[in-house]
């Protein structure tokens, strides 16, 4: 048993219209020294597996296949220890 | 291949994706080789998507005026009075590539864009439809498509605060490697609120609002034109694919629509962004342009001129505002929340020039660039002939196919889909989804209202495009008689394949012909539409698949019939049951083949249509449903679940071909309830319209019952209904 | 327009100000919409927040919105005897602000759900909003939201008196069936279906109206505002949070 | 400068429909061997201020203030030094 956290967020340049307005109701609430640079979704997953490889391997299919939107999107994996 | 290459421009043309004869063309014109720059904006503006260079002979053979048309072809979206000093502008307009990509954002942005159209317009958006072609309903690749395009159309329209009032979803293998996603959008104007694009007066001040501009969907327009490929080349083109901002889109609806301080055109940005409207708007002016690119907001730094040109950012337009009114315009829009800044002039030059950095990099004719493409020819080839169903005898058990027929995928509840839209917002929906033949609202404090029918699907037009897309026109009409609606006009969407294929082109030109002369036969005009062009993937070209978006006015919305029939009520049945064997779901289903052409009789729908709509106002009509896919037996049944009720049907009048007559597809036949007291008089009216009605039967029990045919639970009929594809 | 002044803060991002604002109308109120940046005006005996997609519902949806100088003059109005309704993206925002307790989360099943249903109302609750809904009243309006399911750590037991509207078919996950739910004054009321739209019946029902109905006939017996000092409302529960009073509906 | 990460998810015992949704979905795949323990979003920010121990204390403000509903979430912030 593996745990997996993945981090997913914007690709860089692609427009990122939740923390536009994140940014703008910051303004608004006077926060001036803080800028939002993205908003992002972040999974837990455990897998059942034999290796920490495996489980690196089934979470990038995950990914590719229903997770993350490549295009517009990019991720990060950790894999947190067998269980 | 970029634009910085040294390849002479000739190469480089040729290698985006212009012919030949369009470079010998452009060349002619501007009496020298365009840079690199002009070329991009020839690529983008002469791509199919937005010259319609295959197409616009053929669009120009649809009729297009009525009495009722306020704004036909050629603007934002076609305009039609539905009274009270009232109009509604609506169009079609496709987002098939972009959705199979990145089906959420593609079919987000392909709202948003619809919508802006009908802001552009003047109108306030007012309703959204959808209408989506799918593969195997099965596959996990149609769920994950279907569940994206779904949660776009909604995410987007749910926002905004436009209702979604109704739509359809087909499911065929025709479509499995190139989804359809069409949606239409409807907005209120008031007959002197309209818009134009045309912009005038040379110093007038040239704007851009709504979001900053960043590199997003450079040449998108030009892959629209593009056939698709293998699923893993998706993957390298999604950058093309653009992020809808349904927060940004509503801000600055709520800009434009209270601006009117010196504006004298305006135009969505789209397909090829700042280049499409600037050579659009002064073309339709006679104008020029002067613009600035450093002057666009923007929102990533470095951007190329051409980048800035033809990105495709979202949620944005462009206008004109008198000179000396241009600070007052941008605080207004700043007041909004949205991005303003003065990117140019108005010139009497009647070129479209562009500067950046301090240079000039864009000095072309803006009408060349807008509508100048010396169009294109394509072979035409011979279509295949329909051919008749494989005898079959008549199934033994008829309710057994009745159930099947219910819960195929396509005619089967689609209420979990459209539960992911939001159809009530802005109180005017009478009909939305699952309520009636066609979406009904009603307009502002009045007890009037308009009707939309939404019909398409490429089956039948895969067998006869001509008669096909004439059946969609019938079902359409006959629709929109069943909320008592008379229909006023006609926005389309064409979808098909690569017109370079000779049997496509063939199809593409027959469907267009069988709309001009279904057109002619129930005169109605076109207001407007789409055509999508290189629907294809490895398996082929999709089924020619037209979407067909009629509107029609409603006296009162109070008479219009109610959303189910009661217990109690008369059942009858107007126009006769189809006797040939046309193709129907019902014979596909049997044989697996797809059998003959359609039958059409258009006079017949409109009688039929007319008649309707002169009994709804008569206040006789309790409940009306027309024959459509699966015939007068999944009619009825439909009628059943959606009131919970079962109905009696004698026998008898079912001939010989029983399953035909119950399952054919035929025109100009519906189903009536009445009260016991309204159905004399009712029947009475029908003959000197030319309506054959005889009554049939009772509305009460739990059963349906159809002589000694059909006996089956209404419950039963719900659960097959209800079920999910497997 | 006369009748008792009612503003409609105006969020950017609201969809439902208009149909808000009818409604309002329809029911007595002399109602205008109000931006959400400017703190209500003293004449309001009334603020609704309308449905919607307050700045686009990013983050977490009426999170933002919570922060506008509007929302943060509602304690006031409150204090003066003035009532306040949130609906859908109106009642998260009070929850996010904290004038109402609990939170609404994401529907179970998750997913944007518009679907008429019917509500019941639980109890008598004294409420203005409720003068013309007794108990076992049935009322049928639709839900339009992502975000509906409502929570509290306590379960139901902790807002059970507090909550007069409960779904015959819990159609997101919220606790108990809450469907609305008010404030220890009675006058703050929050709900996810909108009795908005639902209030003529061309339009399916006219069920939400009554809400107004009740709200403008006790607004109107309101002394005018620049003398009022203390709760115009006798405060339908005890503060312990306990149910007292409930009837069961039929 | 400071730049914080924030990942909120749902308080352990929160129901967490999002979850369960993608785990449909996987399950659809055939990926049976994966679980979704949680979905949960994730904010970058950048704060121009001194001091590390400043960036955050305004980020906790702002987690209490507005960014985190401690009915339903819980939250971790991770400061990545100044640029
Ligand atoms: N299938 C069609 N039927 C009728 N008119 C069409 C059709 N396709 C396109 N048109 C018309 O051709 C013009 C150009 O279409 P389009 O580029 O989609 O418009 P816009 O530039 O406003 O988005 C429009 O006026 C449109 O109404
Ligand atoms: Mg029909």
């Amino acid at each position: 048993m593996f745990r997996v956290e993945l981090a997913v967020r914007p690709r860089p340049g692609v427009k990122d219209p939740q923390a536009e307005a994140v940014q703008e109701s910051l303004a608004r609430l006077g926060h001036s020294g803080v800028t939002v640079d993205s908003v992002g979704r972040s999974l837990s997953l455990t897998i059942d597996c034999p290796s920490a490889e495996e489980a690196e391997r089934i979470t990038a299919d995950l990914c590719e296949q229903l997770l993350v939107n490549p295009n517009l999107e990019t991720y990060t994996v950790s894999i947190a220890g067998s269980t | 291949m970029t634009l910085s290459t040294e390849n002479s421009a000739r190469e480089l043309g040729l290698a985006m994706g212009l012919t030949g004869v369009e470079l010998d063309h452009i060349v002619a014109e501007l009496g020298r080789e365009p840079n690199r720059v002009e070329l991009a904006v020839f690529v983008g503006m002469w791509s199919e998507h937005c010259s319609y260079k295959s197409t616009k002979a053929l669009l120009a053979t649809l009729p297009s005026s009525g009495p009722g048309v306020l704004a036909g072809p050629g603007a934002h979206a076609g305009t039609v009075d539905v009274g009270d000093g009232w109009a509604i502008a609506f169009k079609i307009e496709s987002h098939n590539h972009p959705s199979a990509v990145e089906p959420y954002q593609g079919a987000a942005t392909g709202v948003g864009g619809i919508l802006r159209d009908v802001v552009a317009q003047g109108a306030r958006p007012v309703a959204v439809m959808d209408a989506l072609c799918f593969g195997d309903p099965a596959s996990p690749r149609t769920r994950w498509l279907q569940d994206g395009v779904v949660g776009g159309i909604g995410g987007y329209g749910n926002s905004y605060g436009v209702p979604n009032i109704g739509g359809l979803t087909v499911y065929d293998t025709g479509y499995e490697g190139n989804p359809l996603v069409n949606a239409l959008a409807a907005g209120l104007v008031r007959h002197d609120g309209m818009r134009t694009a045309a912009a005038t007066g040379p110093g007038n001040a040239v704007l851009i609002v709504g979001a900053t501009t960043g590199r997003d969907g450079i040449l998108g327009a030009a892959f629209a034109s593009e056939e698709l490929g293998e699923h893993h080349e998706h993957t390298a083109r999604r950058s093309h694919v653009q992020v809808g901002d349904p927060f940004m889109g509503k801000k600055l609806m709520e800009a434009m629509l209270s601006f009117d301080d010196g504006l004298v055109a305006c135009q969505d940005l789209g397909a090829c962004g700042i280049a499409c409207a600037t050579a659009e708007m002064a073309a339709a002016g006679g104008s020029g342009f002067d613009i600035d690119l450093d002057l666009v907001p923007q929102r990533e730094a470095g951007m190329e001129p051409f980048e800035v040109l033809l990105s495709e950012s979202q949620e944005r337009f462009m206008l004109v505002v008198a000179a000396g009114r241009a600070e007052a315009a941008l605080a207004h829009f700043r007041d909004h929340g949205v991005h303003a800044a003065v990117c140019g002039t108005v010139t009497d030059s009647g070129q479209m020039r562009v500067r950046h950095d301090g240079t000039i990099v864009v000095d072309v004719p803006a009408a060349l660039v807008a509508d100048g493409t010396p169009g294109q020819q394509w072979e035409t080839g011979t279509l295949p002939g329909p051919r008749p169903y494989p005898d079959f005898p008549i199934p033994d058990d008829l309710g057994a196919v009745l159930v099947q027929l219910i819960a195929q995928p396509g005619i089967s509840d689609h209420s979990r889909l459209y539960e992911r839209y939001d159809q009530t917002v802005g109180n005017r929906t009478i009909r939305g989804p699952g309520q009636g033949e066609a979406a009904v609202q009603k307009l502002p404090g009045s007890t009037a209202g308009y009707a939309i029918s939404l019909v398409g699907g490429g089956e039948r037009c895969a067998v006869d495009p001509y008669l096909g897309i004439q059946a969609l026109l019938g079902e359409a009409v006959r629709n929109l008689g069943c909320v008592g609606a008379r229909a006023v006009a006609v926005s389309d969407g064409i979808n098909a394949g690569s017109p370079s294929d000779p049997v496509e082109f063939a199809r593409l030109a027959a469907l267009i012909r069988g709309l001009g002369d279904g057109l002619r036969s129930l005169d109605l005009p076109v207001t407007g539409g789409n055509c999508s062009l290189y629907n294809e993937s490895p398996a082929g070209a999709i089924p020619p698949t037209p979407m067909i978006g009629v509107v029609g006015t409603v006296g009162d919305i109070r008479r219009i019939p109610a959303v189910a029939m009661k217990t109690g009520e008369i059942l009858l049945l107007a126009g006769s049951p189809p006797g040939e064997q046309g193709h129907a779901a019902y014979g596909r289903l049997l044989t697996g083949s797809s059998g003959p052409a359609p039958s059409v009789d258009l006079a017949a729908d409109r009688r039929l249509a007319a008649f309707l709509v002169g009994q709804i106002a008569a206040r006789r009509i309790r409940a009306a449903k027309d024959s459509g896919r699966g015939g007068l037996a999944v009619a009825l049944a439909k009628l059943c679940i959606r009131g919970g009720v079962g109905a009696e049907v004698r026998g008898g009048e079912w001939g010989s071909r029983p399953d035909w007559a119950l399952f054919g597809e035929g025109p100009g036949a519906a189903w009536i309830a009445t009260r016991p007291e309204d159905a004399g008089a009712l029947i009475a009216d029908a003959a000197p319209e030319g309506v054959p009605v005889q009554q049939v039967g009772v509305v009460g029990g739990n059963r349906l019952t159809i002589g000694g045919i059909i006996d089956l639970a209404v419950g039963d009929l719900a659960t097959a209904y209800a079920k999910e594809p497997a | 327009m006369s009748g008792p002044r009612a503003a409609v803060i105006v969020f950017p991002g609201s969809n439902g100000d208009r149909d808000l604002l009818e409604t309002l109308h329809t029911a007595g109120f002399d109602a205008f919409p109000h931006p959400s940046g400017r703190a209500l005006p003293e004449d309001v005996v009334l603020a609704g927040l309308p449905g919607g997609f307050s700045f686009g519902d990013y983050w977490r949806a009426g999170m933002l919105a919570s922060q506008e100088p509007a929302v943060r003059s509602l304690d006031h109005l409150v204090e003066r005897g003035g009532l306040v309704i949130g609906v859908c993206n109106g009642f998260q925002i009070l929850v996010e602000a904290g004038l109402l307790p609990g939170a609404l989360s994401y529907n179970d099943p998750a997913g944007f759900r518009h679907r008429w249903v019917t509500l019941e109302c639980a109890f008598d609750s004294g409420s203005p909003w409720f003068e013309a809904v007794p108990a076992g009243t049935r009322l049928r309006m639709p839900i339009a939201h992502g975000e509906g399911s409502y929570f509290h750590p306590g379960g139901f037991d902790a807002v059970a008196a507090h909550a007069p509207l409960l779904y015959e078919n819990n159609p997101n996950g919220s606790v108990g069936g809450v469907a609305a739910l008010l404030d220890g004054t009675g006058r703050v009321l929050g709900i996810m279906p909108h009795p908005e739209r639902a209030s003529d019946p061309d339009l399916g029902s006219a069920d939400g109206l009554r809400l107004f109905e009740g709200a403008c006939g006790a607004a109107s017996r309101l002394p005018p505002p620049a003398s009022r000092k203390t709760a115009a409302f006798r405060p339908p529960h005890d503060q312990s949070g306990i149910r007292t009073d409930i009837r069961s509906g039929s």
